[in-house]
């Protein structure tokens, strides 16, 4: 593509995020790249790896006890996007933190680990855990915390709605990142996003993660039932790129906060939308899932 | 989980070489990947159209054969996906991305190999024989009528049923039932360990393994699940096993598809949860 | 299409709608036909007049003063859906009494009028104005209360978004409608859509109409702005449908609540979709834009 | 608004015939609707694509002639629908719902008449050339050089301006700059009052509207703006219209350039709160 005059950034450039230099600006999004592991044997004629380029990888969700997750079928494919019901599949903090952080580390991987609780006190207790474990972590580099997921029954969703939730579980998680990143990632399905936004960035998050998925069903038109068997799930792909575009102005102009742009970016003039808003960074998923270099090529055509 | 990897997993633009019906029912797909390509039977790739027909998740199919810079694939038209991958000629772009998954494991030296392959089961299987087997080993295929079978591709030996004995092409033979029934009307379990290989549809991969079980014979079979990435990084196709007693297993009884299968040891996976739209 | 067995109602007979009888179960939109007074000089080789099958025109909504509208651009096409912000251009009540409901009378059109205002009071004096020539209008059925534009700066989308406005309205309307029905158009930039209908049909209306447009933002990549000068507008078509279904799932579920879907249809088998998760009637916007036969069209591939 | 409907309006699916460049930019199609269709100079019709192809909006396009069942249209592609509409290849389907919206009306008696077309804004102004023209009446084309010039439509007396004097086919005349400029070049505004109908890029209506202006001379112009329905349903295409003193128009300064226009008198244009992307 042609890139646009206002456009001088290179993603592929450290950049500072809070306390934190960040490799790059163009990240995989939580729950579309696995814990980040799963790309070393993958290679195109046009890239070595799908990591390159990548600013960071935001690793699936983890939470404080291993997950099995939702019963299947889990995806659904829309005419413009998906629909998952993933339900937070997991192997826990536990595991995460002796295994793969440091497998993590062994590849290079820069990583922003993704959390998931039901209680504040988790949240603090998960970041001490890493925090304990730091010194040992060069690539590690924040914390994201999902107060938004849709696809679980206690927590998730309903959680991330209230603005003393929010507050609560970014002021138990901060204290215990004192030279990492930490964002605040916020569900969609609210009237206004910028209070959450707000809460968030006064209880000390460094950015906010726009948006998790926009709740969404499927029905099978042969037994008219929903499709998915929690009926709903979560919406994302190209069809909820305008509804996350508007998120993210939302914030930026009634919060000012940093905001990491998420949802339906499949190209890098998608990308380019959330930069045009005044986003520092952004996430891709869903196409991230359709082609493990997705986020590698849109990395490479916005490098100036 | 059972062969693992064979060399790295490659994403290559393909060219479209051919995309003709080899049966009623059945597509063969061959298409240029600019370079040579190794799999092992059971193995798929995530295939998926450019421009406007690109869809919101590529579609798992497994690989039927690589020649040289050419792999092939064998596909029945169910749903978007396949019938925009029908209409693609001969230079259409294809993006392939594979080899992906576990593979049918090579034959064991202490029994023969029975395998029993339905419809667009055949590709894994199809590969497996051509590349392993041996005198004492049976290969079955079940397709719905005469019409409906891939002639082209069984002539080595195989074993053909019907659901209907209709359509037969002239000289053909093909028992009319279905294809673990032959198997079972051909091999009693009493004559030592077989080896049972199974892909299909699932009720075919049921009774499969359900035969199997009565003889104490080992099965694996070749399972399809909806995926989103196919290379283990979304869990959207999840197959549901049995605990093993193992501590990993009990909270996270799902495995895979896509990286831990698609070939599963039969008694592993949990029939009972295992509901797929048949 | 193959009619699934389940679906077994004739969508073209009359239904009862709270003190109403409607003459079908498939209508248009909203703001995507008008007043309903621009079908009649329209014609096609399979259907006499875009009215073929068409159980209500719901109109293009009407507020107690004239109003010019949004400036322009009002519109954006995008992959799955559309944006736009017409801002509620309409000729004022006064004049839709004198002028256009006649003319609707006379053409024999099956009309809901769509209201809205900025304080309750408003949809009360509205619906006296309209029940007060009641008598003249048979083809007249009803009132939907649109609470929820995104297009207008005061009242619109943030004045419905919260159940105590809902219920006003409604409350305000219900005395003046005895025979006619009472919908309340709700809409879905909220966290949860079930409280607002279940206000909504406390307060005494007869069916939640859900949903309205989902906000989003379109950036022009050249410019680096947004392309609408409102910056965000409504988001409507395809792409939404899931949304809606999810929407419409939440009150059929939790309130039990008739409910009229909208949202993305442009096929039956969109249609069907609602109906099966129990909707009684739907209404068809932005696919009546690109074709005027669209609802006429899915009104027969429906009929048993 | 001028003009007003010819009959009714007809939704109907129409055929490619032809969809062939007659110039280095413009595109002819040619539809076979299966029935007549007449239509008056001026107005227009929604075209759209079928299947996976539909656009969510149908596309404007004004009408350049109609014979018998066929119907045709100039156009270029400028996005994503003008593309794939050059793309549709004889036999394809095309939903064409039209005549719509207002029209360029007869000459008047008592003066001539001056046409100013800019590229796609020709045939609005083909037409009405074709069914009207006068002997004291004169018609100028813009294009952007010799090759863009639809030559083969402009046998009967146009006179042709183009921004660059390159690539004219042999035999070929065309005058250097704009448009206007050419017919400015040629009439004074002190001879007497002539209508100027124009149609075209913004920037030339504007200009037309000016120097119509400058001599007291009425002018119409067709104007162009993004649309949802093309039939008046959805407020989605207004134009800016300046307060004629008149009630209604004071509270709603927009007309619907789809049912009210495309055919607008320019001086009751808003230029000011007309802004197009150019
Ligand atoms: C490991 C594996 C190997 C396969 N090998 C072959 C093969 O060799 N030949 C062949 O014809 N088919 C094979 N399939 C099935 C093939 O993937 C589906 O037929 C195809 O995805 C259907 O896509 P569609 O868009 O036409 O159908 P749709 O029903 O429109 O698809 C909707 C969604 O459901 C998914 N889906 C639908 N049916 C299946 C299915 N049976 N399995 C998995 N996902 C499905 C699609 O991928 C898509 O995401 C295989 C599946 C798996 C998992
Ligand atoms: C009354 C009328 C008559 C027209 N007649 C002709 C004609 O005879 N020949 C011709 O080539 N073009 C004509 N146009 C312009 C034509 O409609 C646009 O070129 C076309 O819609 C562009 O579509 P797209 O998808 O290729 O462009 P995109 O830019 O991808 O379209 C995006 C959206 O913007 C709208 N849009 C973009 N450009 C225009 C434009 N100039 N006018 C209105 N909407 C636009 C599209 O309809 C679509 O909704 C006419 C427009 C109007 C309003
Ligand atoms: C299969 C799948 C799994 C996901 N899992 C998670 C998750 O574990 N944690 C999380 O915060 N978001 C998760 N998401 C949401 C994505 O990170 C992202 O916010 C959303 O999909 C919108 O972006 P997209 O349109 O680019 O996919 C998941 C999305 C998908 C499609
Ligand atoms: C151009 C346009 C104008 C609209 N105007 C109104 C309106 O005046 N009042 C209203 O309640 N909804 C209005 N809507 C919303 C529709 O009625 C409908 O709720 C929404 O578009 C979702 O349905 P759809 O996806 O079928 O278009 C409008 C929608 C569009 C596209
Ligand atoms: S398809 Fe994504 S993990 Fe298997
Ligand atoms: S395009 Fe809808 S009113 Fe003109």
């Amino acid at each position: 593509m042609q890139l646009p005059d206002w456009w001088q950034t290179d993603p592929c450039q450290r950049f500072t995020l809070g306390p934190r230099e960040i490799p790059g600006r163009i990240w995989t999004a939580s729950g579309c790249f696995g814990y980040g592991l799963s790309g070393h044997d993958i290679s195109s004629p046009e890239f070595a790896s799908p990591y390159d380029g990548i600013g960071a990888v935001v690793t699936k969700t983890v939470t404080p006890q291993p997950r099995a997750g939702n019963p299947m079928p889990r995806l659904a494919e829309l005419p413009c996007g998906a629909l998952n019901s993933i339900g937070l599949q997991n192997v826990g903090i536990d595991h995460f933190v002796s295994e793969v952080l440091p497998e993590l580390e062994r590849l290079g991987v820069p990583t922003i680990v993704s959390l998931a609780a039901t209680r504040p006190d988790e949240f603090g207790e998960m970041t001490r855990r890493l925090h304990a474990v730091a010194g040992r972590y060069d690539h590690w580099h924040g914390v994201e915390l999902n107060l938004s997921c849709p696809n679980v029954a206690e927590g998730g969703h309903d959680f991330g709605r209230s603005a003393e939730t929010v507050a609560a579980c970014v002021a138990a998680a901060r204290p215990h990142l004192p030279d990492r990143c930490l964002l605040a990632k916020l569900t969609p399905n609210v009237g206004e996003i910028a209070p959450l936004a707000h809460a968030a960035v006064a209880a000390g998050a460094d950015a906010i993660a726009a948006i998790n998925t926009v709740i969404g069903l499927e029905v099978d038109l042969a037994s008219g039932q929903p499709l998915l068997p929690r009926r709903f799930g979560g919406y994302s792909g190209p069809a909820i790129l305008p509804i996350a575009l508007a998120k993210v102005d939302e914030i930026v102009c009634e919060v000012g906060a940093a905001v990491v742009g998420i949802g339906g970016i499949a190209t890098s003039e998608d990308a380019l939308k959330f930069f045009a808003l005044g986003a520092v960074a952004v996430q891709v998923g869903t196409a991230q899932l359709r082609d493990p270099f997705a986020t590698a090529e849109i990395a490479r055509e916005l490098s100036r | 989980m059972n062969g693992g990897q064979s060399g790295n997993r490659l994403r290559l633009t393909g060219h479209v070489l051919a995309n003709t019906a080899i049966s009623s029912g059945l597509i063969r797909l061959d298409l240029d990947l600019g370079r040579p390509v190794s799999f092992a039977p059971g193995q798929f790739a995530m295939l998926n159209l450019t421009g406007p027909d690109s869809l919101v998740f590529s579609r798992p199919f497994s690989i039927l054969a690589c020649e040289e810079t050419v792999v092939s694939f064998l596909y029945r038209v169910v749903g978007r996906g396949t019938a925009l991958l029908a209409r693609q000629e001969p230079g259409c772009v294809v993006t392939f991305f594979g080899p992906l998954g576990g593979s049918f494991p090579p034959p064991p030296d202490d029994s023969p190999v029975v395998i029993l392959a339905g419809g667009v089961g055949l590709p894994p299987l199809y590969a497996w024989w051509r590349r392993y087997r041996r005198g004492e080993d049976r290969a079955y295929f079940g397709g719905r009528d005469g019409a409906d079978v891939p002639w082209s591709l069984l002539e080595e030996g195989w074993r053909v049923s019907v659901d209907r004995l209709t359509n037969l092409p002239p000289g053909a033979e093909a028992w009319e039932g279905l294809v673990v029934d032959y198997g079972r009307h051909e091999l009693t379990t009493s004559d030592g360990p077989r080896l049972v290989l199974a892909c299909g549809p699932a009720p075919l991969l049921r009774a499969a393994a359900r035969w199997a079980a009565e003889g104490n014979w080992p099965c694996l079979v070749s399972v399809e699940e909806r995926m989103g990435c196919g290379y283990g990084v979304c869990n959207g196709c999840v197959v549901p096993l049995l605990a093993t007693g193992d501590a990993t297993d009990a909270v996270l009884p799902y495995a895979t598809c896509c990286e831990e299968g698609p070939v599963f040891a039969a008694e592993r996976i949990d029939w009972d949860a295992f509901a797929r739209t048949e």
